[in-house]
């Protein structure tokens, strides 16, 4: 917990203020909502680390993916996950979003979440209690530091892939690719 | 220089000698009408400059006055010959194309009859004289109503002629009681001797012959005629009807109040009369949507209007009344000619009939506005100088009675704009606006619209020649003595 | 000095802020018995907002955030503050008045251009809001104006020196009360949270917004703050000479108010305008009507 | 060149275009605007010339015309927005049928507007005053179907006010036997207050009429609604403000300032009561505003709450108040004229106005938007624009003058203002752009010319008020107020002066220093309008508009209160004059025997008057 | 409940009633009649359609359709059952009985297969972009489309491999 470090804070500003000022959409998917309430209020309070829930993805740089993720849901899950502002992280709860988890073999649930929009943390458990989650988060800040939590640098750089793959699922997708499909990096 | 009397002379004369003329050729007779009155113009304008000082009298037979019947050609009489012969010559010209279907013969002879009675009226000095010449003019216009032969003109011309002859026989009736009285008929003499009588038997005459001659000027209770008079006769007859006959009704009443009687204490009731007849007239015609009956009630409110002036009794007063008749015989007989032909395109005298007539005739419905502007009163045209002018004699004699009369005659005035804009509205903002074919009215019938229309422009403009003719007119009117000095010299 | 004085009041203002805006977290988090985060969250929130890259709906998405935060500034300028007020001879409180019109018209325009129909609905209920706490708020300048005969604000804060302050002379107290009773609705916190309600309308005009926009929303939510606050400290506590006492006063009123909407629950649209209309308005008319008594 | 000239120049010019209307449309296009851009030059040359002279002899009374800075003021405003009006309807205009009238009816409206200004004395102001009421009829009524009855409506009312107008000239004349307004006004003094109140309520009749104060308020909404856009600028820019010449005539150069304030004491005297009666034109119009749906009902009743400050400000009667009135017509003008001209530019390209269809307009029309936005800023009394200068002095007046009460309410009708002038920009310009007007374009350039020039007015008054103040200065001692002291920024004066320089450049140096901060921000990407927030869900393109009913919960608490009772009352008033009209024709029963009563009742009641009353 | 079956018995000649337990009776109705039944049902009290679900009898080569029917006063879960033929299986709807119908039947028509003529939107409810049979169906093998669909696809470590060489 290096917030009151004021070197660190001089050298690597993004850096740090990405960590102490995550701001959760408030988007759930699945059985994980349940863990969300208590860690954001009093019990377990995640405002001490800065992290706070915002009602639009516009506003926000924390992704929690709560539980399993069906056919229907991913799309929302990537119009969110598109529309969010650039240094985005998402974490993933439990074992479903990882490989379908219980629903392995069931025909309407997204096996690999990581697939279809990159996953930067994921966090054990089936339905991690506040605890886990905030272990998970402190992870989250340490790959940050390291420059790990690259999950919006990979979607942007290799988006043809992860379009193909949405687009393999559903078709046709409703809305325009958002970077230009060749190698997309118009980043300003 | 030329006798005033050959101003009833020619008419007659021409009256009379038209079914020879019809002898010899079918289409003669619808000539000799326009002729009679082109003589009358010119010979009443060039009589204008002449009798403005000093008034000729003309004694029929060589007579003097208190026997032998005089003509008493004053400023006021020749005002009144040049609208009669203007208004003449201008029906007469339009009537040569719209008078086609029926005894176009008849129908010559009753105008040249019905112009002469009213010439006669205006120029006599003989109160007998002017009672048979009245008679002449109410006969001639009873007949013109039931020209169309139709079934409401004959019941709408039966119905004037009761009215009609009630009227002329209360007159007689006050006439004789002159009679009685002073022993003589000519204006002059019984206006010397009016008050050597006590008044209360003046009065009986006075009231006969007012009431009398009240039905013919379409005042308040006795107008009850006109309506339908002027809505089933042809509408070159209703404009004359409005235009003169019914100006002549309200000279012969102003004559006999002011130079005869001298009675001018009676004027504050004829006032309310007046203002009463301007609003029963212009209410009455705001619900109409049959464009003639429209146009006769708001002659009947016009006439009232007129009354009004008259019963202001200053000289300011009687110059409006003598303007506003001017301004009401003129764009009257604009708007009836222009509604004439209207209805002869679209054959029927509904108002939603005209929607779009801008288009089609859009110099008839341009001359229609012009007079319904004027009726108005606004600025740049005649009826805005009578208005003023009424406006002014009203205000300037003062008093509580009149300012709150005058304060009604605007409301009507309000109600008349608000109905003839109506029907502005209708002739050029409604119906379908895609091109239609101009059917445009004859050129005969076009003259006469463009000579009123330019007549009441120029008269709104420059009111300066009209206003010398009428302040001698005026004092006429105004000084009693002088006329009666005049007369019996 | 005089120059001096235009940078520093901004930078002041701005420190206050953001300082409140801390406090307020924090005495909020207390108040729900948790922790709540550090004084210098804003700090972080600001510092990683500027560092997100975002979208933008166009030339009116950008300018009129421009403007809102631009006019918030200059109406610093003019409010006295701890003794230094830079434009003071310009116009007085009826500028003030206007230019308080800068923020939401600036907001809206821009949010107008993010075509979200939840900022439509934000915009609408911010302005019918705005036009809920305008009664009480002019009636309450209005009493202040013709109680000390005169428009500038520099001159009521001279007329209160030396502890007759306007909130405890007889006329202004109750439109002192009234003030206090509308700075949540001014400020758009809790209670009248309406316009930006972030459960029913997604944060209203905020919706669309994302690193820099919001980053400038909450420096002019922080400049807003402050100015709301100052300028009932200048009318009712008599604006004192320096700036420390001026923190004081502002920081006490600022508690006062805090510990009000920690505790409500969100206004629906009418109940809100029909309380501001109700209450604050008949105290305020009230004090206008004793001080034209006097 | 005297006035004269000017006038049969302006009428002439207007038959000339007609005439040459038949000949070649393009000609006539062309004369007209040059007609009206000669007419500014000449007005423009003017400034400065005081006179008169006597132009022609009606009925015997000589009518003059007057020129001085009051009328030079009013007229260059005439001037301006009649030739910007004209180079409007050039493209607005196109293809439409009847515009050789069209044209005729705008310069003769135009020229009586001229005449009015410049007219000496109260009877050439009557005839001018006609010829533009039965003008703006015709003009009213030209698209036709609900025009015909709001024109109806518009030229009865406006005969009643000239009739009211008539009666006072007369009543002046009858004690005065002068027209002229400057002898009248050195020969007035001597009056009794009693007789100064009857003729002033009749003149506040009439300019009430045309000013839509509120009780006689009710032809405005229709007629600027249905009358062609380009006109209905005129209408509510400069034509209404003629009532308020006639106000400033009637109260302060006929009755004079002195005899004004002594006219009834204190609370009862004439211009406190015409005060309040301004502050409610201020309000209820204000709030009926902001409940409607068509753009230019909207605008129209914004005029009668602008109008009301205009009202307001002269009525009070202090040197402030008139300067901030005078300058508030000045401002109504131009941003009121933009304002309609935008919407008639957007009416132009999607053919609606009604707020609750239209939507996005700004990605296709950006440069209306602009127009708009100043107009709409200008309307409110934004601090860069004019319309605050002059609602600065005129709360100014009023605070100091201790009649809060009436600052209260102009103030809170500000506020209403913004929401309302928020409504139309963000009703038309603002949101998801609809499927049919993916095709709108740009406004033409003849369109785009008079808006620019307009809101460069707004901006320019709204920097350096001084340049029109020091002018308005100059009529406010002319009339006998006290001069301020006015300088190129603004008034200084000892009780909160106003400079609006330092205003515009404090907001200037904060604009850049933000736009610096976010230009160091990492650049944003720039999207369509689907790529929105919808909750996960993909915007449903045309479905995701939501500016209909735009301030739905202020209609549920205002909407009892604000229902325009005069209106149903004068309507009530016309069917009960019908119906009487209709019981009174019923008079003529059509059989003869009736009518035979009549004549004989006639005689009956002449002869009992005599006898019985002897009333002679 | 006997006297529920009696008179059921009575007035439709086709149909059975047996009692499954404590409150539990199932009705067996032919094709034909079984919407004549939950008519009379519902004016005799049974007035809540609880849910309609169905049963595939591949072997049978028949659908079973089964009208769940309560209402407030008995404590009663009574059934209606019916078997349909299951290849292109369609079935007149409910929905002039019953409103809340049409969504049962959407989703027995989704996952089934089964065709509800009077039904106004019989769209997809759960399923994106589904191309294969209905899956309820017991001839969907579900594990083949999983494999196919989901773990078809090289994880994004294999995709940077391949992209290298």
């Amino acid at each position: 917990m290096d917030r009151n470090n004021l070197i660190k804070w001089l050298k690597e500003p993004k850096k740090m203020g990405n960590k102490y000022s995550l701001w959760a959409v408030y988007f759930s998917t699945a059985c994980g909502v349940i863990e969300v309430p208590p860690v954001l209020t009093s019990r377990w309070d995640a405002e001490r680390f800065g992290i706070i829930p915002v009602a639009t993805p516009r506003q926000a740089n924390l992704f929690l993916i709560t539980g399993y993720v069906t056919t229907k849901t991913l799309k929302a899950i990537i119009r969110t996950y598109e529309q969010m502002a650039e240094p985005k992280y998402t974490i993933g709860f439990g074992s479903c979003p990882i490989n379908g988890g219980m629903y392995w073999d069931s025909y309407n649930t997204i096996k690999h979440l990581d697939k279809y929009i990159p996953v930067d943390g994921w966090i054990a458990g089936c339905m991690p209690r506040p605890e886990a989650i905030f272990i998970g988060v402190t992870k989250l800040w340490g790959m940050i530091d390291k420059g790990l939590a690259t999950g919006y640098i990979r979607y942007r750089e290799n988006y043809d892939y992860y379009r193909g793959n949405q687009e393999k699922l559903f078709g046709s997708m409703e809305w325009p690719p958002l970077y230009t499909l060749k190698e997309g990096t118009n980043d300003g | 220089m030329v006798n005033p009397v050959l101003l009833i002379a020619v008419p007659l004369g021409l009256a009379f000698s038209l079914p020879i003329f019809g002898l010899i050729s079918k289409r003669l007779e619808k000539y000799l009408p326009v002729i009679a009155m082109l003589f009358n113009l010119s010979l009443s304008v060039y009589l204008v400059p002449r009798v403005l000082t000093h008034p000729i009298i003309v004694y029929i037979g060589g007579w003097a006055p208190p026997f032998g019947i005089d003509l008493f050609v004053g400023p006021v009489g020749i005002f009144f010959s040049v609208i009669i012969a203007l208004v003449g010559l201008l029906v007469s010209i339009y009537a040569m194309d719209y008078i086609k279907e029926g005894d176009t013969g008849k129908y010559h002879v009753l105008f040249l009859l019905l112009l002469t009675g009213a010439q006669g009226v205006v120029l006599t000095g003989d109160i007998f004289n002017l009672f048979v010449f009245y008679e002449i003019l109410c006969i001639s216009s009873y007949a013109l109503v039931g020209y169309l032969r139709d079934r409401d003109g004959l019941e709408s011309a039966i119905k004037y002629l009761v009215q009609g002859s009630i009227g002329t026989g209360l007159v007689l009736t006050g006439i004789a009681f002159i009679y009685g009285l002073y022993g003589t008929l000519n204006m002059a003499d019984i206006a010397r001797q009016i008050n050597s009588i006590k008044p209360a038997a003046n009065f009986i005459t006075l009231a006969l012959i007012i009431t009398g001659l009240g039905v013919e000027a379409a005042i308040f209770p006795m107008n009850a005629w006109l309506p339908d008079a002027h809505s089933s006769a042809p509408s070159s007859i209703s404009a004359i009807l409005s235009g003169i006959a019914i100006e002549i009704g309200v000279y012969a009443i102003a004559r006999v109040i002011f130079t005869i009687f001298g009675a001018t204490d009676i004027l504050s009731f004829v006032a309310l009369v007046g203002i009463i007849t301007l609003l029963v007239g212009e209410m009455s015609a705001l619900k109409q949507n049959n464009i003639k009956r429209m146009l006769a009630y708001s002659s009947t409110g016009q006439i009232g209007l007129i009354v009004f002036a008259f019963a202001i009794a200053t000289s300011y007063g009687i110059e409006a009344g003598l303007f506003q008749i001017l301004n009401h015989s003129l764009s009257k007989a604009l708007l009836f000619l222009a509604a004439g032909y209207m209805i002869y395109r679209t054959g029927s005298m509904e108002i939603s009939s005209f929607e779009g007539m801008g288009k089609r005739m859009p110099l008839t419905s341009l001359g229609f506005t012009i007079g319904a502007f004027s009726l108005i009163g606004l600025p740049p045209f005649a009826g805005f100088a009578s208005k003023f002018l009424i406006v002014k004699a009203a205000l300037t004699k003062g008093g509580g009675l009149y300012t709150c009369l005058i304060a009604l005659a605007l409301v009507a005035t309000v109600i008349e704009g608000a109905y003839f804009f109506r029907v502005v509205q209708v002739l050029y903002f409604r119906g379908s606006n895609e091109n239609v074919t101009r059917q445009e009215a004859p050129v005969v019938a076009l003259v006469p619209f463009f000579v009123l229309a330019v007549l009441i422009i120029a008269i709104g403009i420059y009111p300066g020649p009209v206003m010398h003719v009428l302040n001698s007119a005026t004092s006429e009117f105004v000084h009693r003595i002088a006329y009666i000095q005049g007369v019996l010299r | 000095m005089k120059l001096a004085e235009f940078i520093i009041s901004p930078i002041l203002a701005f420190i206050i802020g953001i300082f409140l805006m801390g406090l307020s977290r924090r005495i909020m988090a207390r108040i729900h018995r948790r922790y709540g985060p550090p004084l210098m969250q804003p700090v972080i929130d600001l510092v990683k907002l500027f560092s997100q890259r975002t979208v933008s709906h166009g030339p009116i998405f950008d300018i009129g955030v421009i403007l809102s935060l631009a006019g918030t500034i200059a109406l610093i300028l003019f409010i006295p503050f701890g003794g230094m007020c830079p434009l003071e001879a310009s116009g007085g409180l009826l500028v003030i008045l206007y230019i308080m019109l800068f923020a939401p018209l600036g907001l809206a325009l821009s949010g107008g251009e993010g075509a979200n129909p939840n900022i439509s609905i934000g915009i609408s209920r911010k302005f019918i809001l705005s036009l809920g706490y305008e009664v009480p708020f002019i009636l309450i300048v209005l009493a202040v104006m013709t109680y000390y005969h005169t428009i500038s604000a520099v001159d009521v804060v001279k007329a209160q020196s030396s502890f007759h302050w306007a909130l405890f002379s007889l006329p202004l107290f109750l439109p002192g009360l009234a003030y206090i009773l509308i700075i949540p609705a001014m400020l758009g916190i809790r209670p009248f949270d309406l316009a930006s309600a972030p459960q029913e309308i997604s944060s209203g005009p905020m919706a669309e917004y994302g690193g820099k926009y919001l980053a400038l929303a909450e420096i002019e939510h922080a400049f807003s703050i402050f100015i709301t606050i100052a300028l009932f400290v200048d009318m009712f506590l008599g604006g004192s000479g320096n700036v420390v006492y001026f923190f004081l006063k502002v920081l006490v009123v600022f508690i006062i108010g805090l510990l009000i909407n920690a505790v409500f629950p969100r206004f629906r649209t009418e109940q809100a305008v029909k309380f501001l209309w109700k209450w604050p308005s008949v105290m305020a008319l009230a004090g206008l009507v004793i001080v034209l008594a006097i | 060149m005297s006035l004269e000239m000017l006038l049969v120049i302006a009428f002439g010019g207007a038959f000339l275009t007609y005439l040459l209307g038949k000949l070649s449309p393009v000609l006539r296009d062309i004369l007209a605007v040059l007609l009206t851009l000669v007419i500014l030059a000449i007005v423009a040359l003017f400034y400065g010339r005081t006179g008169e002279s006597s132009f022609m002899n009606f009925l015997g009374f000589n009518l003059s015309l007057r020129i001085n800075t009051l009328s030079w003021l009013f007229a260059i405003a005439v001037a301006t927005l009649g030739s910007l009006s004209t180079i409007f309807s050039l493209s607005y205009m196109k293809g439409k049928e009847r515009l050789d009238f069209y044209y005729l009816m705008m310069l003769i409206v135009n020229a009586s507007m001229l005449g009015i200004v410049f007219s000496g004395d109260l009877i050439s102001f009557y005839v001018f005053w006609e010829i533009m009421s039965w003008g703006t009829f015709l003009l009213i009524s030209y698209n036709r179907g609900p025009a015909l009855a709001a024109g109806l409506k518009y030229i009865v009312m406006s005969i009643v006010g000239s009739t009211a107008y008539l009666l006072g000239m007369f009543s002046l004349y009858a004690s005065y036997s002068t027209f002229n307004i400057a002898d009248i006004a050195s020969r007035i003094s001597t009056a009794s207050p009693g007789y100064l109140l009857s003729v002033l309520v009749l003149f506040s009749i009439t300019f009430g009429i045309k000013n839509a104060l509120v009780p006689l308020h009710t032809w405005l909404p229709d007629a600027h609604s249905e009358a062609p856009s380009p006109f209905s600028a005129v209408l509510s820019g400069i034509l209404i403000k003629m009532g308020t010449y006639g106000f400033v005539i009637s109260m302060y150069v006929l009755v004079g300032i002195k005899a004004l304030s002594h006219l009834g004491h204190g609370i009862l005297s004439f211009h406190f009561m015409l005060a309040i009666l301004a502050a409610v034109t201020i309000l209820v119009p204000t709030f009926i505003a902001l409940m409607q749906d068509d753009a230019k009902r909207v605008l129209a009743w914004s005029s009668i709450a602008q109008v009301g400050y205009i009202i307001l400000g002269i009525a009070i009667g202090t040197s402030l108040g008139f300067a901030g009135g005078m300058f508030h017509f000045l401002n109504h003008a131009s941003f009121k004229a933009l304002l309609f001209m935008a919407i008639g530019a957007v009416e132009y390209r999607t053919g609606t106005r009604d707020l609750n269809s239209l939507g996005g307009i700004i990605k296709k029309m950006p440069f209306t938007f602009m127009m708009t936005l100043i107009g709409a800023l200008g309307l409110i009394g934004f601090p860069l624009t004019n319309g605050f200068v002059s609602k600065w002095l005129i709360y100014k007046t009023l605070i100091l003058g201790k009649d809060p009460f009436l600052a209260f309410v102009a103030l809170f009708g500000t506020w209403g203002t913004i929401l309302y002038a928020y409504k139309i920009l963000h009703n038309i310009f603002m949101g998801q752009l609809p499927e049919e007007y993916k095709g709108v374009e740009e406004a033409p350039f003849s369109m785009k010319f008079p808006m620019v020039i307009l809101s460069i007015i707004i901006i320019l008054f709204g920097i350096l008020p001084g340049i029109p103040l020091k002018v308005i200065n100059v009529i406010g001692v002319s009339l006998g107020f006290k001069s301020l002291a006015v300088n190129i920024w603004g008034i200084a004066s000892d009780t909160g002066a106003l400079n609006t320089i330092n205003i515009f450049s404090a907001i200037l140096v904060s604009w850049i220093v933000v736009w610096l901060i976010f230009k160091a921000a990492p650049t944003s990407l720039r999207v369509e309008q689907d790529n929105n927030y919808a909750a996960g869900s993909y915007v449903p393109t045309g479905r995701y508009l939501y500016t209909a009913n735009f301030y739905a919960p202020v209609y549920r608490i205002i909407k009892p209160y604000v229902i325009d009772v005069v209106d149903i009352f004068y309507m009530a008033l016309a069917g009960a004059v019908r119906t009487l009209c209709d019981w009174t024709r019923r008079m003529y029963t059509g059989e003869l025997g009736s009518y035979v009563m009549y004549i004989m009742l006639f005689l009956a009641v002449l002869i009992t008057m005599r006898l019985g009353f002897n009333i002679w | 409940m006997d006297k529920l079956v009696g008179l059921l018995k009575g007035i439709f000649k086709d149909t059975d009633g047996e009692s499954l337990g404590k409150n539990r009776l199932r009705v067996t109705a032919p094709r034909g009649s079984v919407l004549a039944v939950l008519d009379y049902l519902k004016a005799s009290g049974f007035y809540q359609l609880k849910s309609i679900s169905c049963v595939d009898w591949m072997d049978e080569n028949e659908f079973e359709l089964v009208y769940h029917v309560a209402s407030m006063e008995s404590p009663l879960h009574l059934m209606v059952k019916t078997r349909i033929a299951r290849d292109n299986a369609t079935f007149p709807t409910a929905i002039p009985i019953f409103k809340n119908a049409g969504i049962f039947e959407r989703e027995i028509h989704e996952l089934f297969g089964v065709e509800f003529e009077g039904n106004p939107d019989l769209a997809p409810l759960f399923l994106e972009n589904w191309k294969e049979i209905p899956p309820f169906r017991k001839d969907f093998n579900m594990r083949e489309y999983v494999k196919e669909t989901y773990d078809s696809i090289p994880s994004f470590e294999e995709y940077q491999w391949q992209k290298e060489n």
